[in-house]
């Protein structure tokens, strides 16, 4: 069976003013594996997470999504069709209850903007969509705890809960294990992992234990552009690599 | 909504449906002119504490409203089948084309453009034949539909509150359904909403209409308890006075712009009373701004923010731990 | 118009430029930096015409007078009130929303006003030039041109050059600038944010009262005057891009000439050209014709 | 924040009191002026005036006692009809006594059409209060827009100026008092040759300056009020056009302002229903009193608050006290010759004044009287069907 590639960067670069931050990036995200970006502070891998999403648009370059160019697709109909992303920093809604943080993810699939007597607190559809989310991240006992009371962990699971709940193929995910507790690492990986199936996963990480233990491909980036790509033991037997980046110490 | 907050709203409808029993017609006329600015602050808080849009030009759908139902009432008068529509319709229109173009910026600027859009109708109005000029034009005749007639005091006072409690109703509905929902995420974040799949600016744009609309309500309300419109109406001091109004109140609750209406309606009547202040009172504004200052110092939450920060002095750490959430809110 | 009026009217726009940036300067000194959206700015302008009309005969009488003298003694008296009002108004606000801020400084310009009503009362007065700068120079065949004027434009450009002076050659600049883009970095180098601030605050009001005194025996000083500087100074600030020195100074004189053409060519529109202009750039560049300084 | 409470408490005591009492023996007086904002000097003075005619009848008019009940109108027209309000259903005032803003008056004039609440305008000139908005309970003590512009067309014609240019804020009142001038001026032979005018308050002047200077005009004509007045007074002598092009104005431009506009003003023509140096016996017995009242000089704000008293001592004469009676009060007073400082004047059909408008020249911060501009001036009252 041939791995089937759902999201593709195709020569990806970005410009801001005469400073290259991604430089002609070519990579391609297969349903059922993890791709992992490394590279140093500023190597831009942000910035190219940010242009797979619709973000920010990119100076030159293509990305597809399931077959389809959507380069010059805003970010929300890139994520209607299928793109998720979490954030580096928490990005939830920390007012809000753990389910609802989730409910309101997975509205975007279903938008009815029209049915203002309607509670939403009750729309069983999104409802159950944003219980299965949080289900899968393992939030299912905090479900109505507001989520400004979660723990660092919890927080970041919840990030990934509401990637999810908007039923996304491709999930773009930037530093999830940023922060977190030895514990909490192996609960994520361990969610990661379950992840994999049925999913394209981009994934940011400084951790490198980590990426090498769970990545299938690993891109590695040094500014902006890519000294080497393949599988965790082909980077890691990279000259260029070991020089330019694992090496340093 | 939880039980205390539902019976709270319930106990101001119902006092406030009691009122004109025990009050004289000053009383009415007062809470009348009170309930108009609430709907007017209930539009604003669909802006700012809702959708996290702070508009500095809401005075200009309010004035709308009110001249469109000035200027399109026949000689003698208008039924409210058609008139009252078409002056909230007038507004809507109004603000969708300006938000149409204002949503195009963003934090300070936003809130410039808006004040922009708002001088601009302030000086069609105050400096064009078509609007009468500085001076103003008057109702002749003022609308009615059957036994609603609304030139009679009563009946004005039933109307408005109907609308101040069909708008409550129509807003608490709408925060509570997906599509108010959505309004709150972009509030809170309006980036990740996006990258979750929400176009925000038609959201944010049905917001901005929707609340122009209300204010029109408002206006149109305002024209005809007064039976005279003029320019000030649209000026920025109304436009901000209101905004003040739900800050007072407490944003991102409803009740907050309920309650800013009032309060600020009543500071000012009572620092302009002679009774209290004697020759004093002549200098009110001063009262009026150093009480201001101190619910800034003191009230961070507004009034509503009030019996949490009793129940905090009185119950210790307990609640403060559940008042978190709206701290951190505040502080984003 | 023929040729000669039409440099006079061009004079009279950069003249109620210079007046405007002089202004709204100090505005966008604290908006840029602190992010606090003073509305009180108009009132400070207010104190400073009404520094000039009042202090005048005091500092005649203590310091035996001088125009200059009053605007030196007005000068001081304005840092020092900033830099209380900074303490005791605005220290516990930046962890609070933008919008508390605007409550407070419309809080402030009701006490203020009222204050001014109290000390000073309701009449209007006029304030005399210094009797060096109150001779004219002529201008066309009837025209005169004042002297005081001239200094007024003289004042507005020795400001705008002193900060940017401040700003790109000093280390106050260099804080100051550092710390309206990331104020979390200026901390992290163990500078004082708080006094920062403080100081940037007094600064905004010195130059905004500077102002008023400096255009007070043009405009003569009145009950209201600041509120009716506000709106439009607002519109210099964000036309021009917040926190920017020069964008300022260039929206002003744009205000300037709009509205001094405007008046002569298109009278019946004169009252919205301003905010045509303004919402027509602010459509064109969503952040104002300069980012930051 | 229990002052909260209590302001509320407060405020509904404050509402709900005056309902109790009942019809006192004494008239109650609204005093609807400006306590803030641009015109508060004038409210004050309006209200000295007319408390002074009060206290000279030893505090009773028509016999009766007077009780005044105030509200500041801020000047916002938008606030207008609660403000009138107040004083009419939560004062329960016999008289209302009001204002100086044109639109404030207007909204004042509406509620008490409707009401049929006596209204007197000490000051706010708006030519539709005795125009179309004409009632029988509705009295001014002061002018119309109308008069003093078209008792100088008369002048600036007689002078044998042809071309003038007129400039003004753009408002009604303005715009009014431009409209008179122009018809007289005109009728007289002479022609407008521009008008200019700019947003109300903006006092930005030097651009309509320096178009006054390129259009060479005979003489210029204008309307301003207070601050605004002082600077276009000051800005119009700095710019030199004092000395080629002679200035005349609406009494405003210097009434109130000498003090600010200093030598500026000096040699300027004006004409108003006032001057400073009448020499009547009845003025300067006023004067004297005024000033030793209040420990001030008297103004024309203050005669106008001063005749709005008298106003309503005639009516309240007439009627004995009994201010049911409408229509002999309204009888009584436009039959009276009201005995005004400013000298006699009667109340025209519509019930504004038809008054001398005299010719003053600015001399040694006073406005000097030259001569009477236009004698039993009458307003047209265009519109008003009384």
């Amino acid at each position: 069976m041939t791995a089937q590639v759902l999201l593709r960067g195709r020569e990806l670069t970005r410009r801001w003013g005469g400073l290259v931050a991604v430089d002609r990036v070519s990579l391609e995200l297969e349903r059922g594996s993890v791709h992992a970006v490394i590279g140093t502070n500023g190597a831009g891998k942000s910035t190219l997470i940010n242009l797979l999403s619709g973000e920010i648009a990119p100076s030159s370059g293509e990305v597809q999504l399931l077959g389809s160019d959507v380069t010059h697709w805003p970010q929300p109909k890139r994520a209607r069709a299928g793109l998720g992303r979490s954030y580096q920093r928490n990005t939830i809604y920390p007012s809000f209850g753990v389910i609802e943080n989730c409910r309101l993810a997975a509205q975007a699939r279903r938008q009815q903007p029209w049915g203002w007597w309607r509670d939403a607190a009750r729309d069983e559809s999104t409802l159950a969509a944003a219980r299965d989310a949080a289900a899968r991240a393992g939030l299912t006992a905090l479900l109505d705890r507001p989520a400004g009371l979660l723990s660092h962990g919890q927080k970041r699971q919840l990030e990934i809960a509401m990637c999810l709940a908007t039923a996304p193929e491709v999930l773009l995910l930037d530093e999830p294990l940023a922060g977190m507790g030895a514990e909490e690492t192996e609960r994520m990986l361990a969610l990661l992992a379950e992840l994999k199936h049925g999913h394209a996963i981009l994934l940011v990480e400084h951790d490198m234990d980590a990426v090498f233990r769970i990545a299938d491909r690993i891109t590695v980036m040094v500014n902006g552009a890519v000294i080497a790509s393949g599988t965790p033991d082909d980077v890691r037997a990279s000259a260029e690599v070991r020089t330019a980046y694992l090496g340093d110490h | 909504m939880d039980r205390s907050k539902l019976a709270f709203v319930v106990a101001v409808f119902a006092l406030l449906a009691a009122w004109p029993l025990a009050a004289g017609s000053y009383g009415v006329d007062l809470v009348t002119k009170i309930m108009v600015y609430a709907i007017f602050a209930l539009s604003l808080e669909l802006l700012v504490g809702t959708t996290g849009l702070v508009c500095f030009g809401q005075a200009a759908f309010f004035g709308i409203g009110a001249y469109a139902a000035v200027l399109l009432s026949p000689a003698e008068g208008a039924s409210l089948v058609w008139l009252l529509p078409a002056c909230v319709l007038a507004a809507g229109v109004y603000a969708l084309a300006v938000g149409a173009l204002s949503l195009r910026t963003k934090g300070v600027y936003f809130i410039m453009v808006t004040l922009a859009f708002a001088q601009m109708a302030y000086y069609v109005v105050h400096d064009t034949p078509f609007g009468g000029g500085t001076d103003g034009i008057y109702l002749t005749a003022k609308p009615s539909l059957g036994v609603l007639d609304l030139d009679r005091a009563g009946v004005l006072y039933g109307f408005t509150l109907a609308c101040l409690a069909g708008t409550f109703v129509f807003l608490g509905l709408l925060l509570r359904s997906p599509f108010g929902r959505a309004l709150a995420g972009i509030r809170v974040n309006e980036q990740r909403m996006r990258a979750t799949g929400f176009s925000t600016y038609p959201y944010k744009l049905a917001a901005f209409t929707l609340s122009g609309a209300i204010a029109g309500l408002a206006g149109f309300l305002f024209a005809v308890k007064d039976g005279v419109v003029n320019p000030e109406l649209m000026s920025w001091h109304l436009s901000g006075a209101v905004l003040v109004m739900i800050i007072l109140g407490g944003l991102g609750h409803l009740r907050g712009a309920l309650i800013g209406a009032f309060a600020f309606a009543l500071l000012q009547e009572f620092f302009q009373s002679v009774a209290v202040f004697g020759a004093f009172a002549k200098h009110w504004h001063l009262g009026l701004g150093l009480t201001i200052i101190g619910c800034v110092a003191l009230l961070p939450r507004g009034l509503i923010g009030l019996p949490a920060r009793w129940r905090e002095r009185l119950g210790g750490r307990a609640f403060a731990r559940a008042a978190l959430p709206a701290a951190e809110e505040a502080a984003r | 118009m023929d040729v000669a009026t039409f440099l006079v009217q061009c004079l009279n726009a950069l003249q109620y430029g210079l007046l405007l940036f002089l202004i709204a300067s100090g505005l966008t000194l604290i908006f840029g930096i602190m992010g606090v959206i003073n509305l009180a700015h108009g009132s400070f302008y207010m104190i400073g015409a009404y520094m000039a009309f009042a202090l005048a005969p005091l500092v005649a009488a203590t310091f035996g007078g001088g125009f200059f003298a009053t605007l030196a003694v007005g000068t001081v008296l304005a840092v020092l009130l900033g830099y209380v009002l900074e303490w005791a108004f605005f220290s516990f606000l930046y962890e609070r929303e933008h919008l508390q801020q605007v409550l407070m400084t419309y809080g402030l310009i009701l006490v203020f006003e009222e204050l001014r009503s109290l000390v000073v009362g309701d009449d209007v007065h006029g304030v005399e030039p210094p009797p060096l700068l109150s001779g004219t120079l002529p201008l066309g065949e009837l025209m005169t041109y004042p002297v005081y004027r001239l200094f007024v434009s003289g004042v507005c450009v020795a400001l705008a050059a002193g900060m940017w002076f401040v700003f790109t050659r000093t280390r106050l600049g260099m804080m100051i600038r550092a710390g309206s883009a990331n104020r979390e970095m200026v901390q992290s180098l163990g500078i004082d944010i708080k006094f920062l601030y403080r100081v940037v605050f007094a600064a905004g009001v010195a130059i905004a009262v500077l102002a008023g005194m400096v255009a007070a025996p043009v405009s003569s000083v009145y009950p209201g005057m600041g509120n009716s500087v506000l709106i439009v100074c607002f519109v210099v600030v964000v036309i021009g891009g917040i926190g920017s020195i020069r964008g300022a100074l260039l929206a002003a004189l744009l205000i300037g000439a709009v509205d001094t053409f405007g008046k002569v060519l298109l009278p019946q529109a004169a009252g919205v050209l301003v905010y045509v202009l303004m919402a027509l750039i602010l459509l064109w560049k969503p952040s104002g014709l300069f980012k930051a300084a | 924040m229990t002052l909260h409470r209590l302001a509320a408490v407060a405020a509904c005591l404050a509402l709900a009191a005056p309902f109790a009492s009942a019809q006192s023996a004494k008239v109650k007086v609204g005093l609807m002026l400006p306590n803030s904002g641009t015109f508060a000097a004038l409210g004050t003075a309006i209200e000295n005036g007319f408390r002074l005619y009060v206290a000279e009848q030893g505090g009773k008019l028509g016999g009766r006692e007077i009780e005044f009940f105030k509200v500041d109108d801020e000047s916002d027209p938008s606030k207008a009809t609660d403000n009138v309000n107040k004083l009419i259903k939560r004062d329960n005032v016999d008289v209302l006594v009001g204002t100086v803003h044109s639109g404030v008056a207007m909204a004042m004039a509406k509620v008490a059409k409707d009401t049929g609440t006596l209204l007197i305008v000490p000051n706010a000139g708006a030519d539709a209060v005795t125009g179309p908005m004409c009632a029988p309970n509705i009295f001014r003590s002061s002018f119309s827009n109308w008069q003093p512009g078209y008792a100088m067309g008369e002048v600036v014609a007689k002078k044998g100026h042809k071309k003038v240019v007129t400039i003004t804020w753009k408002y009604a009142a303005g715009d009014e008092s431009v409209r008179g001038f122009k018809e007289a001026f005109e009728k007289g032979g002479g022609q407008v040759v521009k008008e200019l005018s700019l947003p109300f308050p903006n006092v930005e002047f030097q651009a309509l300056l320096t178009e006054i200077a390129a259009s060479k005009p005979d003489a210029v004509y204008t309307f301003f009020a207070g601050g605004g007045a002082v600077k276009f007074v000051k800005d119009y002598a700095a710019a030199g056009l004092k000395n080629s092009i002679p200035l005349y104005g609406a009494g405003f431009i210097t009434d109130g302002t000498l003090e600010a506009q200093g030598a500026d003003a000096d040699g300027l023509q004006t004409t108003l229903h006032y001057a400073d140096s009448l020499n009547t016996p009845r003025d300067d017995a006023f004067r004297l009193s005024y000033a030793k009242t209040y420990k001030l000089q008297p103004d024309v704000y203050a005669v106008q608050g001063y005749d709005a008293a008298q106003i309503l001592g005639i009516g309240l004469a007439a009627v004995k006290g009994d201010l049911a009676k409408k229509a002999e009060f309204a009888a009584a007073v436009e039959k009276a010759k009201i005995d005004s400082p400013r000298g006699t004047f009667v109340l025209g059909k519509s019930h504004n004044p038809v008054q001398d408008i005299y010719l003053r020249q600015v001399s040694g911060k006073e406005n000097k009287l030259v001569g009477v501009a236009a004698k039993s001036l009458a307003d047209p009252a265009r519109g008003c069907k009384l």
